[in-house]
């Protein structure tokens, strides 16, 4: 079975949850929901199995799509975060079902399968037509996602802002590749890189193109100065999928800026330098941007969507430093092993504030407040998703931001890194603010909080994989070393 | 398997037993007895050795070449000896509190010693990090002062010592981009070692970067001008805390400059601007904390500025460069660990038997508590350098260490920097025995005294006591751990 | 015989009495004395030991470090073995001594833990071969002398005098510890005494007149080691403690603030004397300094009231006599008159040291025995009369007081004959008439205070039931008469090998002048104070000590309280607000102010959208390829 | 005759003035029609450049082919941004932007 298969599968799958829900209105959320979850988990087992070469794909979609080793990467990343996500929402589904129309929340278990198909397709796309449409099943979904609890006024306001920001950085997008198509006549990034070797190529369109693109792409992954939806909507938007928009949305932008920029920045490019100045800029920018307006948040929520601004900042710097011949990983790999660490912490933690939406909590600070009493270990497992989001030594959180920070050493970047450590310095603070409101002990009685089986289990296996990304993160290395190979080859 | 990644472990993992509800008391003082006992067997095994014992590596990652890599010489054997010390007394000394207060010693300890016993720059850096993280906790959430003051402590030392930490990874990267050779990135420090034995950096690049590890290691010890978090810190943590921190993980910045900055960057201190700022700053050390800790009104404060004021004369160490000032600072880094764990140890049974700590309201307690007063003369003689007890050897070794290299008629820098930290020595007798004066010595407070500590809880002190007491008479015994030059 | 028994054994003593003497109880008495017989029985096989200067014995091993050594090694020659017999045989008399004065004292045990302690820390200083191990000693009797002085710190006066002590001391150390690493860094990381001796005599590489000298180094370093005697001997501007050291019992008095160790800074004087002599600029100021001390000591002397003040400034004027004497003897030498023989076979200033520490001592413990048969009463003018009630304490306290004026054949004659001699030789009229002048002053306050505290009568209650000594107390006082009359003969002075110089010739002015001095002073103390009451003189400015307490007390308000509050003022502000707040603030700032992109307008974000999608291509196409990139 | 140039001027105009009108307009349809605006801007741009650029002497029509995702995706877009728009009105009764401000800081 090719992969390509599998995720035909999974957007037929969520079709088909689709169809049920609608001609069987009775149906049970937990069917639903456990439907969506095994079919995922098969897609990711049946994944694993499957040949992992483009020639295994179907001949029809090879031109178009590809199976390196990053690809295999994000499709894996995808399926991971799709079970994660469906299963958070489950969890956050007795309180999110009292803001949907009728108590439904069919949708919730089947688009996430579309999205999870879109980023797989995005994952080996090679050309930028095919980008394009994976990149746009994927914001569709999310605009339906995002403005789901309708009945929340921050939920339909956060769809509004992103419905109409992402649309226009649809536009944008779409201005960009045209002139990119302009500037090199080609829309596969292996033609692009080729034109842009060739000294002969308008420098100007070619650096207009691929600056319009940026700011589409820009928009998805939450490069400043195009993140100012990121806030608002993640904070609207139904926890699980602020988590999925988060974690999955992002991944998926990164691997499509990665692919672009291979293109943009190989070598002899003729943009490659102002594009790589680009980035520095709007990744120093960011990774402050994200940092320091967090300092002040007394929204939990909101203050991770800051945070993921600011993670975006440090991705972007490292996209910035191309390859290195001291080191193993490719700036692409780089990029893939930060999102790998950043998963879990960012889930943790939302799985954290879903847990607590769902025993009655708010997601203000004030809400943190003795969480430590209230239930010791996921006060344990809260602590540990913050430490590695404000990138304590070992944690997952660490290492990627000690490649990133290395990459622009190597490279002497050091306004950036200057930058980047001043956002990184501002993190440890609002990160650590919280983890102080948890162990906080004064203030009245608070009632004990408890956890389900399952939820400990995952929350455990989550915990598990930032400490063992930060202690052992060889193995993953080795997955994402062979990436660098093929850039090299290339 | 080496003995000191079970040495590493054992407090790691007591303190996660006794997080999960195991017995708090009991499972902390037999973690850190056996651990101590383990220590001892390791600084006798190693005895009159040289280089690097017990190694044992673990790559976790190979390029960036990375591992969990086990390795004691002297100098980590002596400060492990110390950690372990002083994290047995500061358990022991706890009473009638919660878990929580085993846990974060244990981490701290833990984190120390992993810091102290890996050879991995990483690692190095990583533990000290985790360390920091209970101590920041425990200030903020079971301080000695209103909770919003102690927040703010708490915030003021973290992002001190975050900051410092950052500026601290940027050196290091930094020192890993130099010296791992033309292929690989390497974090093994012996490997860094010898690239930079093979391909020595210009000095000028050497100063600057010995410069940005000296402000990243210095904020972790308060050098001065970044300082002013060690003093409200100290003296708002909890006892045990303030023990640990002050005693045994503001080392941490100390040993890094010793066993990172000087073996990869020889020159660094050298370099004559770098030089210069040094002496500046630890002359603010050693002569404005001092002066600052004469104005001191209770205890501690007093102890808190003093324990910063000392670091200076390590600085001094440092500078030096020569084989003697730097084994003195290594002997004084661990003398001062013990007398001022010591001393906040008692300083702690205080606060909670009188509930203030303010000199003009104390007075006398050497009548009611004389084992008491024996044990903080101990401590307080010390740190005022009193020969015969360990501070004094590691004093007068820094000292002598700067006076190697000599022309009668022209003193160094550092040698008129030697004379003025001298002055110190004076001023640190006026504070401590002031301090000893108003508490200790006149006719007792009404309404304030206190009774001896019961023999049991007076083993800690003991401990620590006896070990001024040993080590500063035979100081050979520390320096014969350190026959190979540092 | 080895010389590790005097030096260990009041260690270990100390170290078991301090440490448990709450479970010796009596037993801790008794280690104490014990102890201090057998080391000086041990002091006595000493005597008798080889002159063994150039070769140190190692005793224990100390800091090791490459070619640096600094041990714990003993240098037994005679300076040592004159300076061990005195302190171990005044030591254990006034251990003895102490069995009767303390006998109702609580915290004996710990009285006699301290004293072992002492004794321990002075043969230290004693024995020591090199400069690191005496100030080791040093320090530590420094520590000794705080806890005796301190014995009774309920009292307020006694604590702050046993603070000031070791403040004081340690100002001197201060001194001392540079002086050391002067010499460590000059002699290649030697400081051992030997070996810098050679360095600096007998064409050494140091030595006057070689290439290697230094003058302005040589001066320094010698004053740095001086500053070092001017804190232990109290000499001026250092003198302040010793007085206030009074606050400790007497026996204590007697061992530490009179006989021993504020004795050891002239010891260590005389030790370095080859550095001294080195340096002819240190030798004038150390004489100066010591000439100074001598006579402003005798002239509060002779205003003060309470028993062992008197005494006290009476020791701080004859150390100023022994130190003058270092600096006379080193200034003789350079003069020619061959000084630097007479300083080989013996020392003026360690002549004077040996006699007065018997005489000095039996003074101080027979004020003892008067203050304890008073009810600790010290006021002089609160006695009167125990002539009749105390006979032999009042025997032994005029021989003591004879001595100690210099009358002739006496022991303290012929040393301070030997005193004014030299500082006859040294050329420095000065000298010699000022040490004429205390002389007559000191023969004026000690018959001053035999006469108003013994002679006429009982002034209160306490005077008329005074009754004689037990025998314990009595015993030493007898004993150290005895010494305070014949020590200075050769019959014991050159077995006790106490250095005293060759008979001066041809000296017949410094003899008339002493005689005169000592009938002026006691001519006028008998026509003054005779059948007195009260004090018929009173001269402010020596009753209050010419104000150097105040003077000092301004200093220390001004020049470290005032300065440490305002340094610390400035840390606060400066320090902390340039390191800490400002930046955190700035960032709060900031931050704050980034916030206000996030207004939650959607024109807003859509306006920043499109003015980034303009900023990025007007960067990406106009600026960065301008800029080279 | 009309060049490559003229094409790239109208579609550059048409997206400016798209966005110019989402920038500039408070009505959230008339938001919305602006952005398509600004898709058929990019479409045209791709067309001309589609149709300048000769592979073989023919135009490529690769980028055609993009154009007609875009116009797929435009549609998709607006059958979604109209319910949620449409939930928006039954909400708030209104399609100003300024009737959602309330997530902000």
């Amino acid at each position: 079975m090719s992969v390509f298969t599998i995720e035909a599968g999974l957007a037929i799958l969520g079709l088909a949850l689709l169809l049920v829900e609608a001609f069987k209105p009775d149906i049970s959320r937990r069917t639903l929901g456990l439907t969506a979850i095994a079919g995922t988990v098969l897609a990711l087992v049946l994944f694993i199995l499957a040949p992992h070469d483009t020639a295994s794909l179907p001949g029809f979609i090879q031109p178009w799509h590809q199976l390196d080793g990053l690809a295999i990467f994000y499709k894996g990343f995808a399926l991971v975060i799709t079970i994660l996500v469906l299963w958070l929402t489950l969890e956050c589904a007795p309180y999110l079902t009292r803001f949907t129309l009728d108590g439904k929340l069919a949708e919730m278990f089947s688009l996430p399968l579309i999205v999870c198909a879109g980023m797989m397709w995005m994952a080996s796309a090679r050309d930028l037509v095919t980008v394009f449409v994976a990149l746009e099943l994927v914001t569709i979904s999310f605009y339906v996602l995002v403005a789901f609890a309708r009945k929340s006024a921050f939920s339909l306001e956060a769809g509004v802002k992103y419905l109409i920001l992402g649309a226009l950085s649809t536009g944008v997008l779409v201005y960009g590749i045209a002139w990119i198509y302009g500037a090199t006549g080609t829309m596969s990034f292996d033609g692009i890189a080729k034109a842009l070797a060739n000294p002969a190529t308008s420098k100007t369109a070619a650096l207009f193109g691929s600056a319009v693109l940026l700011c589409g792409l820009g928009f998805k992954v939450a490069a400043a100065p195009f993140h100012m939806w990121v806030p608002d909507v993640y904070q609207g938007a139904p926890t699980p999928v602020t988590a999925f928009l988060s974690v999955g949305s992002k991944a998926a932008g990164f691997v499509v800026l990665t692919r672009a920029l291979d293109a943009f920045m190989s070598a002899g490019s003729i943009i490659g330098s102002e594009i790589q100045a680009l980035l520095l800029v709007i990744g120093a920018l960011t990774a402050l941007l994200g940092s320091l307006p967090a300092m002040f948040q007394t929204s939990v929520k909101r203050l991770l969507a800051y945070s993921s601004i600011s993670h975006a900042g440090y991705l972007l710097l490292a996209l910035a430093c191309r390859e290195s011949a001291r080191f193993d990983l490719s700036s692409g790999g780089v990029v893939a092993f930060y999102l790998a660490t950043y998963l879990p912490m960012t889930v943790l933690g939302f799985l954290g504030l879903g847990i607590m939406r769902a025993n009655g909590l708010g997601e203000d600070l004030k809400d943190f407040t003795g969480l430590a009493k209230r239930n010791p270990l996921l006060a344990l497992l809260m602590t540990l998703s913050f430490a590695s989001l404000a990138g304590l030594p070992l944690t997952a959180g660490f290492l990627g931001k000690l490649f990133v920070f290395l990459g622009l050493a190597d490279h002497g970047c050091w306004g950036a890194l200057t930058c980047a450590v001043i956002a990184a310095a501002t993190g440890f603070y609002y990160y650590f603010k919280t983890v102080l409101a948890m162990y906080t002990t004064e203030g009245t009685d608070v009632p004990a909080l408890s956890l389900s089986t399952a939820t400990k289990a995952v929350a455990g296996a989550l915990a598990l994989a930032i400490v063992i990304l930060g202690v052992y993160p060889k193995p993953l290395q080795g997955v994402l070393k062979a990436d660098k190979a093929a850039v090299v080859a290339k | 398997m080496s003995v000191l990644e079970i040495i590493i472990a054992l407090p790691l993992l007591a303190a996660l037993a006794v997080w999960l509800g195991a017995p708090a008391r009991a499972a902390s003082l037999g973690a850190t007895i056996v651990n101590l006992i383990l220590v001892l067997y390791a600084v006798v095994q190693y005895g009159g050795k040289t280089g690097l014992a017990f190694t044992c590596s673990h790559p976790i990652l190979e390029n960036p070449a990375l591992s969990f890599a086990v390795g004691a010489d002297g100098t980590s054997l002596i400060l492990a000896l110390l950690t372990a010390l002083v994290m047995l007394a500061a358990i022991w000394q706890i009473q009638d509190r919660p878990a929580i207060f085993y846990v974060s010693s244990l981490l701290i300890g833990g984190g120390a010693l992993g810091a102290f016993l890996t050879t991995d720059v990483f690692f190095i850096y990583a533990f000290h990090e985790l360390a920091l993280i209970p101590t920041f906790l425990m200030i903020a959430l079971h301080g000695r002062a209103e909770p919003a003051q102690r927040k703010a402590v708490a915030w003021k030392a973290t992002i001190y010592l975050g900051a410092g930490s950052l500026v601290l990874l940027a050196g290091l990267v930094w020192l890993v981009l130099e010296f791992s050779g033309g292929s690989k990135l390497t974090f093994d420090l012996e490997a860094l070692r010898n690239q930079a034995k093979l391909t020595p950096l210009p000095d000028a690049k050497q100063g600057q970067i010995f410069f940005l590890l000296l402000l990243g290691f210095g904020s972790l010890v308060s050098l001065f001008p970044f300082h002013s978090w060690a003093a409200p810190a100290y003296a708002t943590a909890p006892t045990p805390v303030a023990m640990l921190h002050s005693g045994v993980l503001k080392k941490f910045g100390l040993y890094g400059l010793i066993r990172i900055a000087l073996p990869l960057l020889p020159q660094g201190a050298h370099v004559e601007w770098v030089q210069h700022a040094l002496i500046w700053m630890l002359l603010g050390n050693i002569l404005v904390m001092g002066l600052v800790t004469i104005h001191a009104s209770r205890l501690d404060d007093t102890l808190a500025n003093s324990s910063v004021m000392h670091m200076g004369y390590i600085f001094l160490g440092i500078a030096s460069g020569s084989e003697l000032a730097l084994k003195g600072a290594v002997i004084l880094m661990f003398a001062h660990g013990v007398s001022i764990a010591l001393l906040f140890g008692l300083c702690g049974r205080m606060r909670n038997q009188l509930g203030t700590l303010e000199y003009n309201k104390l007075g006398g307690l050497a009548t009611h508590a004389p084992a008491f007063t024996v044990l903080f003369a101990f401590g307080a003689f010390a740190s005022i350098g009193l020969p015969g007890l360990t501070n004094f050897a590691g004093e007068v070794m820094i000292f002598l260490g700067n006076f190697t290299e000599f022309k009668a008629g022209a003193l160094t820098p550092l040698q008129w920097a030697v004379i003025l930290a001298l002055w110190g020595v004076v001023m640190s007798a006026v504070y401590m025995l002031r301090a000893y004066r108003s508490i200790f010595h006149g006719s007792p407070a009404t309404g304030l005294f206190m009774i001896d500590p019961a023999l049991s809880q007076r083993v800690p002190f003991i401990l620590l006591a006896a070990t001024l007491l040993v080590t500063g008479c035979c100081p050979w015994l520390l320096l014969n751990l350190m026959k190979s030059a540092l | 015989m080895n010389a590790s028994i005097p030096l260990l054994l009041p260690f270990f003593s100390a170290l078991v009495i301090l440490l448990g003497h709450r479970q010796l109880k009596g037993a801790a008495v008794l280690i104490s004395v014990g102890s201090s017989i057998i080391s000086f029985i041990a002091c006595l096989a000493l005597l008798a030991a080889a002159d063994d200067k150039t070769n140190n014995q190692l005793l224990l091993p100390f800091i090791d470090v490459g070619h640096f050594h600094a041990n714990i090694d003993v240098l037994i020659d005679k300076q040592s073995r004159g300076m061990m017999f005195i302190v171990s045989f005044i030591g254990m008399l006034v251990h003895i001594f102490s069995l009767g004065y303390m006998k109702d004292d609580e915290a004996r045990p710990r009285f006699f833990g301290s004293l072992s302690l002492f004794m321990f820390s002075m043969t230290g200083i004693v024995l020591a071969g090199n400069l690191l191990m005496m100030f080791i000693f040093w320090e530590l009797v420094g520590l000794s002398s705080y806890l005796l002085i301190g014995h009774w710190y309920q009292k307020a006066s006694a604590a702050e005098a046993c603070k000031k002590a070791f403040l004081t001391n340690r100002i001197g150390d201060f001194g001392f510890m540079i002086g050391i690493l002067l010499l460590f860094g000059a002699n290649n990381g030697n400081v051992n005494l030997f070996d810098l001796e050679t360095a600096f005599k007998h064409g050494g590489p140091l030595a006057l007149g070689s290439p290697g000298y230094n003058a302005s180094f040589t001066t320094a370093a010698a004053l740095c080691i001086f500053l070092g005697a001017v804190g232990k001997s109290a000499q001026f501007p250092l003198h302040v403690w010793l007085p206030d050291a009074m606050e400790g019992p007497t026996p204590v008095s007697a061992l530490i603030h009179a006989a021993t160790m504020v004795a050891a800074g002239v010891y260590m004087l005389v030790r370095v004397s080859f550095l001294i002599e080195a340096s002819p600029l240190a030798a004038e100021i150390i004489a100066g300094i010591g000439c100074g001390t001598a006579l402003l000591a005798a002239l509060m002397a002779t205003q003060q009231n309470d028993i062992k003040r008197v005494l006290a400034y009476s020791t701080l004027s004859q150390l100023g006599y022994m130190v003058m004497a270092v600096g006379a003897v080193a200034m003789a030498a350079k003069n020619g008159h061959d000084g630097a023989h007479a300083a080989e076979p013996g020392h003026p200033a360690m002549f004077h040291l040996y006699t007065h520490a018997f005489f000095k001592a039996m003074l101080f413990l027979g004020s003892g025995a008067v203050i304890y048969a008073c009810h600790h009463e010290q006021d002089i003018w609160k006695m009167g009369g125990l002539r009749k009630h105390m006979p032999v304490t009042f025997w032994t306290f005029s021989i003591g007081t004879a001595a100690l004026m210099g009358v002739p054949f006496l022991s303290g004659f012929w040393s301070k004959e030997a005193v004014l001699g030299v500082a006859f030789d040294s050329g420095c009229k000065v000298l010699f008439l000022m040490g004429a002048a205390t002389a007559a002053l000191t023969a004026f306050y000690m018959t001053r205070l035999l006469i108003v505290a013994f002679f006429g009568k009982p002034r209160t209650e306490s005077a008329h039931h005074a009754t004689e000594a037990p025998m314990v107390m009595i015993l030493p006082l007898a004993i150290l008469a005895i010494f305070s009359v014949i020590s200075g003969y050769d019959v014991l002075a050159t077995p006790l090998q106490a250095m005293k110089p060759p008979h001066v010739e041809g000296h017949q002015t410094v003899l008339v002048a002493s005689l005169l001095a000592l009938i002026v002073g006691v001519g006028s103390a008998i026509f003054l104070y005779r059948g007195k009451d009260k004090d018929p003189i009173s001269i402010k400015l020596f009753a209050n000590k010419f104000y150097f307490d105040e003077i000092y007390a301004v200093i220390v308000r001004v020049c470290q309280d005032r300065l440490a509050w305002i340094v610390t003022a400035l840390e606060r502000v400066f320090v902390d607000g340039l390191i800490a707040r400002l930046p955190t603030a700035i960032v709060a700032r900031i931050g704050a102010a980034t916030r206000m992109l996030q207004g939650g307008h959607m024109q807003g974000y859509t306006f920043l959208l499109g003015g980034g999608v303009i900023g990025v291509v007007y960067l990406v196409v106009y600026v960065l390829p301008r800029l080279g990139h | 005759m009309i060049t490559l140039g003229h094409y790239l001027v109208v579609s550059g105009m048409l997206f400016a003035l798209g966005l110019a009108g989402v920038i500039a307009r408070r009505n959230i349809i008339i938001v919305y029609m602006c952005l398509e605006m600004m898709l058929s801007a990019a479409n045209l741009a791709l067309v001309g450049f589609s149709r300048f650029h000769l592979v073989n002497g023919l135009p490529d029509y690769t980028a055609q082919s993009l154009v007609f995702f875009t116009i797929t995706v435009a549609a998709a877009e607006v059958a979604v941004g109209l319910a949620i728009i449409v939930a928006l009105f039954r909400s708030k009764q209104s399609v100003d932007v300024e009737s959602v401000t309330k997530l902000q800081g």
